[in-house]
């Protein structure tokens, strides 16, 4: 049985793909609030995961086979939470960027681009690049 | 016995909120963390040696059999991970708290630190015990976001941009694993591990292997795996050491412990095989390299945690017995040694106020305590024998070697990058130890202010680090016994049985 | 014998406070421990000549590691060389290295722990326990020749002979668990008397021989060991000539027996060992470093014993008894020589040959035991050197035809070059030359002289007692297929081509010396392109190339790089899978419920928006207006609980974005990226999002009923069991109450975080000076604490 | 807390709860919205404990109970600014979040004393005049740990990110 309609997967698939353009942007801010699309995508589909639309779970109120599959719904709940949880602390760090650095853009790392401008070794094991030659012929008996 | 089981999750929870109220005392979080730590390792060991002799304990939350509840459950694996992590993570702590008391004395606590350090804890046990997906999802989430405010904590300028993308990263991942649950749950209507073991087989294959890559590409950025890794060596060593010797040692394990757990247990398929090997060949040569690039310590040690990734990673493509043995073996030595290498590391920083190696020199002489401290774990990680990094690459040797050309040409591939090792390890050796004595750079290094020479290296803080040390001998030592539980243990996850039937039931079988 | 091997690496591991006090001490107190190892050794030469001395230590079953010994013919000849020559170098260190020498305290525990491994090494009898001592003798050879690592000649020489030995070790270990594998056993004695057969053995096979040439400076691999010569001498006398070079030899020769009948095996054997012997020689012979003249030397003999040791199962056993009375001959011959060396370095001012002029007038003694040694090892009678090479030359003479015939020629090359070299040694060290200052040597002490007589001494006796010798040999040459006639190790056999080549090789070594000028002149015109020092070099500059180059490329240290390639694995890999190995459901639904459409509508209009925002509030806002649609499509779905979160989570996002964006400048303001880094963004992102929605649409025609059956218990326990009417709350506080708390956990630590982050901000205009190691200022943990 | 009060004087107001204690400066004030708040504000707490008691029964529970307890803070602060948080709750947010945590934790162990597995719940019936019969069960209190924490969390971000924000903006010279 079909228990995600297309209509449902176009939303989702749509945060997911508005949520994965702003994750690859520089701006933090930008990243994060991809973060948050993505979140909303991913606790829809949980949410969707369940099956098709019906009655509240709650006993009583409805009867038993009209309920909706109230476990993605607590899973989905549990997970709302902790993505506004870890939204919150990017947040903070974006704004400690901004204080610390002037900007919240992700810059990228010092070190890497050292070793990528490194043409060549910066002196192998032990200063062989500087060896003087006639060490070299020495050595080459 | 099945109470024991969820103690290890709770005690640090517990202990975690009571640093949180107790945050103005440094005596008493530091006691509270210690006597925790202690606790858990005491649980585990009982755990491990109650699972080894009569299989799986199940602990059943709120009296709920699985599905319906959530199952704690502690197999050999489980518990193995949980006892070496556990005096990991103790190791770690008394080095932190030595290193604090060495700077700022007795008197000042350290607020976020403890109650994050025991979450990071509690995190790491329950997803080694959990046997429900979503749960794991919990676990990840408690361990990654005590790791962000660990890492995170009072970052500097030039450290930020670390921190960010730490957990751009994993945020990112967490989510594609959110995702991965959701889509699981869509197609089997079940997230608990032993009940999915039965519904995923029965799903059509193509799907199945939907589910599986995706898994593997989910737990594969958490394990650092190649081309997943960009993340760790831009990460890590921007942490101070003893949270770096704690990332290293336990963090990527954990994304290789749910690889593994997901692997045997729910996809036990052989479709990915030749996928993981790739993968482990690629982790291994481009971390190796990446570590011979490097001048900065740490970093250079991040580039070889990732090349031994690929490792444990090759035992599980191997999966037969042998080569998961192998893995958990791989994994138990390489928690423990790479945690003491970076704690060595710490140490050394600290003394020459600088974490770049073509800026030390003549440290043998100076502290020739060090150098053999740094000896050790290096030898170890390099496969030196008789240390544990020996006993371990030999068991995936074996299992690559009996079983078939390809595996055996990767064994090569181990070989090969484990010279590559040895080689980083005595540039280092050469660069750091020998060499003329360098004073300490008193001035804080410019593109590090972290990183401050204190020309001391205060004895408490190198007892922390030798005894982690020790624990990593003792493996050697008693790779006996180890080696005998791993094999059980992995006999254990390609069989299946004892686990779902613990977990289910006798009717699951 | 593992108890014997302990105590060497246990006493190593207190030498070192013996050291404090006296290095004499700690050299003498050294020496009694191999020397004990000696006694006990000729104490069981007997047994060791019968079946064997064997012990088995376990050491983890599950992997074959065990620590198996056994000491036997070879094993005895080996404990012999190991053993004694410890012992004496030990001795011949107490006075070689002064009072003060930096280098005399790590030496002393480093050649006794070296010693222990070396002794391990020639007893194991398993190739798991030869390996752990194979590699422990590499560490030790590092450390030794590195010493304090303070000039760079000893830091470069020392990481060449680490990599070079390494490599073949590793290499060797993966031949031996290939071996293991492939006969179930790693037992050497299991191996040899079932050896194993397979494509897998072949590689084996090929596998070891790299290890034992590493480890034996064989060509290719040879550099190594001249280069070691950096060392201090009693090191380079015990490690780089008596024992852990002759270690591959060893290894060969313990393995022939097995494999000597494979091609794969004796072929490359013979060929290398001939190749390095004639290189090895012809160096040697125009070196003026008399220490690397030996080595150079070394390097020569090593090849010569390689291609007896090899040429056993295709030449028969006198090959083999040839190869024990060399094996003996060269350990003697080559540390006593050393130790020579390292008596003029010390007490006659050098070891140039361009320099010592006079020294044999000035110390007679020490050059008679020189002319004897350097006899020995020129193969004159009536010296063990000699029997050895009447033996070899027999070996590949009788019998061998063509193949034989031409190894002969070899080694009578080799010979010739062997002799002109003893003969340069001789002249280099203790002749007068015309035009250089004599020497004043003073005179040396016993202890550093009779440590270098009795090796000297030792090929003499042995020499004249050849029975003694030959029935050593005979019990390792027996495992060997028998030649046709019986052959026994003796001075005189008789006129023949054997004592021919001999006399030959006598006469031209010594015409090769005389013309020595002219030859080294045309070896000076001669240098060829190819060297395997620079071979070395260039490789390990290549690796390092290569990691520079890769590293560079690959890890370009750009978050939006990694993010993009994290993604693209994913639709690279689950996405493949999907498109070839999945199919659309027949049917579809284009919606459930009618309002699901208006609200996704909302939801997509927000979310397009939100791409497009520049600024902050607005981009802010359309997250929050896509949140509360959820929260409506929630509603619809029939989820209350979860809607009502939805809104109230939402609600808090927004006024928490708020709190925060009112410091934050108002527009984004990264620059616009450029159309060529846009794009692939934009499709990749796009791609992303149809993959998740095909794979929910896919997924979604797998299942079989709308409420699962977990979800029907939950249904059926919730009120009496858990006392609860809303089954979605009784899962989070009761059935699942585990994953409630865990993500109030979650909610802490990102409170704490926050904090931490937040209040810190204000001690960093005034950066306190006393922030060490990085564990978080006191004055920032107060703020955070509230 | 506070001093004893003469039983005869209990019913005059001897706090000023509609108007915080300090007004940094008026322009920035509103008052209509401060009012209002003082006024909804018991409204929205007990409303949060009515949702939190209910979760067994309809949509709601500790976590949004907590929330919306939260959301009271945050309408607080909105209207009255910092000063005015410090105001209504006295115990540091830290701690109260903390106390939170351990109260579930202990919640989840209780059972085991008992024998029983950890986290599993027990149920009373309780006779109530004029309600009538009740239902309580234990997990009631795992509840409460999450209410609280979710309520410290709240306070906490609304120290860090409202207060601590606010002061950097001060101190760096900027209005706010």
């Amino acid at each position: 049985m079909i228990t995600i309609n297309l209509s449902m997967a176009l939303v989702v698939g749509a945060l997911y793909a508005v949520g994965f353009y702003l994750l690859l942007q520089r701006s933090l801010m930008r990243v994060l609030l991809g973060i948050v699309v993505i979140g909303h995508g991913a606790n829809l589909l949980l949410q969707l995961a369940g099956g098709p639309p019906g009655r509240a779970p709650i006993v009583g109120d409805a009867p038993p086979e009209a309920m909706t599959d109230p476990l993605p719904q607590a899973l989905a709940l549990t997970a709302i939470v902790i993505t506004f949880a870890l939204t919150t602390f990017l947040l903070a760090l974006g704004y400690r960027s901004w204080v610390l650095l002037g900007h919240d853009e992700v810059q990228d790392d010092i070190e890497d681009r050292r070793v990528a401008r490194r043409q060549r070794p910066a002196g192998a094991m032990e200063e062989e690049s500087d060896a003087e030659p006639e060490q070299r012929a020495g050595a080459d008996q | 016995m099945s109470t024991l089981v969820t103690l290890p999750v709770l005690l640090p929870m517990l202990g975690a909120g009571l640093t949180v109220i107790t945050s103005r005392s440094a005596t008493l979080q530091r006691l509270i963390g210690i006597a925790v730590l202690i606790a858990v390792a005491v649980l585990a060991a009982v755990l491990l040696v109650a699972a080894d002799r009569t299989g799986p304990i199940v602990a059943e939350m709120g009296g709920w059999a699985a599905p319906v509840g959530i199952a704690l459950v502690a197999d050999r694996l489980a518990a193995l991970l949980l006892l070496v992590s556990t005096l990991v993570t103790l190791a770690v702590l008394v080095y932190s708290i030595d290193q604090r008391v060495a700077d700022y004395g007795r008197e000042t606590p350290s607020t976020t630190f403890h109650p994050m350090y025991l979450l990071l804890c509690t995190g790491v046990s329950l997803a080694y015990l959990t046997g429900d997906l979503f749960t794991l999802f919990v676990a990840f989430e408690i361990m990654l976001s005590a790791s962000y405010v660990l890492i995170t904590r009072r970052t500097s300028a030039s450290r930020i941009r670390s921190g960010m993308t730490y957990v751009t990263v994993s945020l990112t991942s967490s989510l594609l694993f959110l995702t991965m649950v959701a889509l699981v749950y869509a197609a089997t209507g079940t997230v608990n591990l032993a009940d999915l073991a039965a519904q995923v087989g029965e799903l059509p294959d193509g799907l199945r292997t939907v589910l599986a890559l995706l898994v593997v590409v989910v737990f594969g950025i958490k394990a650092a795996v190649v081309p997943l890794h960009f993340w760790l060596p831009d990460s890590y060593p921007n942490a101070p050491s003893p949270v770096t010797a704690l990332f290293a040692g336990l963090l990527t394990k954990v994304g290789l412990y749910a690889l593994l757990r997901t692997q045997t247990l729910v996809f036990p398929q052989d479709g990915s095989k030749t996928l993981l090997l790739w993968l482990a060949v690629a982790t291994m040569v481009v971390g190796a390299l990446g570590a011979l690039a490097q001048n900065d310590l740490n970093r250079l040690l991040s580039f070889l945690l990732v090349s031994h990734i690929g490792y444990m990673l090759f035992g599980i493509a191997v999966f037969d017995v042998a080569g998961i043995a192998g893995t958990v073996l791989y994994i138990v030595h390489h928690i423990t040694v790479q945690a003491t290498l970076f704690l060595v590391s710490g140490l050394i920083t600290r003394r020459t106020g600088t974490v770049s190696i073509d800026r030390m020199g003549g440290l043998a002489k100076t502290a020739p305590a060090l150098a053999v401290l740094f000896a050790v774990p290096a030898l170890t990680l390099a496969g030196i024998p008789p240390t544990s990094g020996f006993v371990a690459k030999l068991a995936l040797l074996q299992a690559g070697a009996g079983s078939g050309v390809a595996t055996a040409a990767v064994a090569g591939v181990v070989v090969a990058s484990s010279l590559l090792t040895l080689y980083a390890m005595a540039r280092v050796w050469v660069r750091v130890f020998w060499g003329t004595p360098q004073p300490p750079l008193s001035d804080p290094d410019p593109t590090d202010e972290l990183v401050v020479g204190t020309g001391s290296t205060p004895r408490p803080m190198v007892a922390a680090a030798g005894s982690l040390a020790a624990v990593s001998v003792a493996i050697a030592v008693a790779a006996g016994p180890l080696s005998a539980v791993t094999g059980r243990a992995a006999e254990d996850l390609l069989d299946r049985g004892p686990y779902r039937t613990a977990v289910l039931g006798e009717e699951a079988r | 014998m593992l108890a014997l091997v302990a105590a060497h690496l246990a006493l190593a591991g207190l030498l070192p406070l013996l050291s404090a006090r006296s290095h004499r001490a700690a050299f003498l107190v050294g020496a009694l421990l191999p020397a004990g190892a000696l006694v006990w050794g000729l104490a069981n030469a007997a047994r060791a000549l019968g079946d064997g001395v064997t012990e088995t230590t376990s050491w983890a079953p599950a992997l074959g590691l065990s620590f198996s010994f056994r000491l036997d013919a070879l094993g005895l000849v080996m404990l012999v060389l190991v053993a004694g020559l410890g012992a004496l170098i030990l001795a011949y260190s107490a006075w070689y290295f002064g009072p003060d020498s930096p280098e005399a305290a790590r030496s002393a525990a480093l050649l006794l722990a070296f010693a222990g491994a070396m002794l391990g090494l020639v007893l194991a009898d398993d190739l798991l326990t030869l390996y752990v001592f194979w590699e422990l003798t590499s560490i030790a050879s590092f450390l030794l020749v590195g010493q304090g690592g303070e000039d760079r000649a000893s830091r470069r020489a020392a990481v060449q002979a680490l990599l070079v030995t390494v490599f073949g070790g590793l290499a060797m270990l993966l031949g031996f668990v290939l071996l293991g594998e492939a006969a179930g056993t790693y037992r050497i004695s299991e191996l040899l008397a079932e050896p194993p057969r397979g494509p897998m053995v072949g590689a084996a096979l090929v596998l070891v021989l790299i290890g034992a040439f590493t480890k034996s400076a064989q060509l290719p691999f040879h550099p190594w060991l001249p280069a070691a010569m950096v060392a201090p001498t009693p090191v380079s006398a015990y490690l780089h000539a008596a024992s852990m070079v002759q270690a591959g030899v060893y290894l060969v020769a313990r393995l022939s027996p097995a494999f000597a009948g494979l091609a794969l095996w004796w072929v490359p054997v013979v060929v290398a060992g001939l190749g390095t012997m004639l290189v090895g020689g012809w160096h040697a012979l125009h070196e003026t470093d008399l220490k690397r003249l030996l080595a150079f030397g070394t390097v020569s003999q090593l090849g010569f014993l390689m291609v007896l040791f090899g040429g056993g199962g295709r030449f028969g056993d006198v090959t083999a008894l040839a190869g024990m009375a060399m094996l003996l001959a060269h350990g003697l011959f080559k540390a006593s020589l050393f130790l020579v060396v390292g008596i003029l370095d010390k007490r006659a001012g050098g070891r140039d040959v361009r320099e010592l002029s006079g020294v044999g007038r000035a110390l007679p003694g020490l050059a008679v035991m020189s002319v004897l040694a350097t006899a020995s090892m020129a193969g004159l009678p009536p010296l063990l050197g000699f029997v050895g090479k009447e033996a070899a030359f027999e070996a590949f003479l009788d019998g061998g035809g063509t193949p034989g015939l031409l190894i002969a020629l070899g080694l009578l090359a080799g010979s010739v070059l062997t002799v002109a070299y003893s003969a340069r040694f001789l002249w280099g060290a203790f002749a007068s030359k015309p035009g250089v200052a004599a020497a004043q040597p003073q005179r040396p002490e016993a202890g550093l002289t009779v440590p270098a007589w009795l090796p000297a001494l030792g090929g003499l006796a042995l020499g004249l007692a050849y029975p003694l010798v030959d029935t050593l040999a005979r019990g390792y040459a027996a495992a060997y297929p028998p030649t046709g006639a019986e052959y026994h190790l003796a001075l005189w056999h008789g006129p023949g081509l054997p004592l021919l080549f001999s006399a030959l090789a006598v006469a031209l070594g010594a015409g090769l010396h005389r013309l020595r000028e002219p030859v080294t002149a045309m070896h000076r015109r001669l240098r060829t392109p190819v060297s395997a020092q620079r071979a070395y070099e260039l490789t390990v500059a290549g690796v390092e190339r290569v990691a520079v180059l890769v590293t560079g490329r690959i890890q370009v240290g750009s978050l939006p790089t990694y993010l993009a390639v994290i993604l693209t694995a994913v639709l690279l890999l689950p996405g493949t899978a999907l498109v070839l190995g999945t199919t659309l459901p027949d049917e579809q639904v284009l919606y459930h419920a009618p309002m699901q459409v208006p609200l996704g509508v909302f939801v997509l209009i927000a979310a397009l928006g939100l791409v497009r925002a520049r600024r902050r509030f607005t981009a802010v806002l359309l997250v929050g207006v896509i949140g509360y649609g959820i929260g409506g499509l929630f509603v619809v779905d029939g989820a209350p609980d979860l809607a009502l979160a939805q809104f109230l989570v939402e609600t808090l996002t927004l006024v928490v974005f708020v709190l925060v964006l009112r410091r934050l400048p108002a527009h984004f303001r990264e620059a616009r990226s450029p159309r060529r880094v846009a794009l692939p963004k934009a499709l990749i992102a796009i791609a992303g999002g149809a993959m998740v929605a095909s794979s929910a649409v896919v997924v979604s025609g797998a299942r079989q009923q709308a409420v699962s059956d977990v979800s029907r218990e939950y249904i059926r326990l919730a009120p009496e069991g858990a006392g609860a009417y809303n089954v979605v709350n009784a899962i989070l506080v009761d059935f699942r109450a585990l994953d409630t708390v865990g993500e109030i956990t979650v909610l802490l630590i990102a409170a704490a975080g926050t904090a931490s982050l937040v209040l810190a901000t204000r001690y960093d205009r005034h950066r306190a000076e006393r922030v060490i190691s990085g564990s978080g200022g006191p004055e920032h943990e107060e703020e955070v604490l509230g | 807390m506070t001093e004893r009060i003469p039983w005869e004087r209990w019913d005059e107001p001897h706090e000023p709860w509609l108007l915080p204690g300090r007004c940094p400066d008026r322009s920035e004030r509103t008052l209509l919205l401060e009012m209002t708040t003082r006024v909804v504000f018991p409204t929205i707490l007990v409303f949060s404990l009515y949702l939190l008691l209910v979760g067994h029964y309809s949509p709601g529970g500790g976590f949004s109970g907590g929330l919306v307890a939260g959301l009271a803070f945050v309408l607080r602060y909105i209207a009255g600014g910092r000063q005015d948080i410090g105001g209504a709750v006295r115990i540091r947010p830290p701690v109260v979040i903390g106390l939170g945590l351990t109260i579930a934790v202990l919640t989840a162990l209780a059972p085991a004393l008992a024998g029983n597995a950890v986290l599993s719940s027990a149920m009373w019936e309780v006779e109530l005049p004029l309600l009538g019969t009740l239902e309580v069960v234990s997990s009631l209190l795992l509840d409460v740990g999450v209410y609280l924490l979710i309520v410290g969390v709240a306070l906490d971000l609304l120290r860090s990110l409202g207060a601590g924000i606010e002061q950097d903006a001060r101190a760096a010279g900027e209005r706010m």
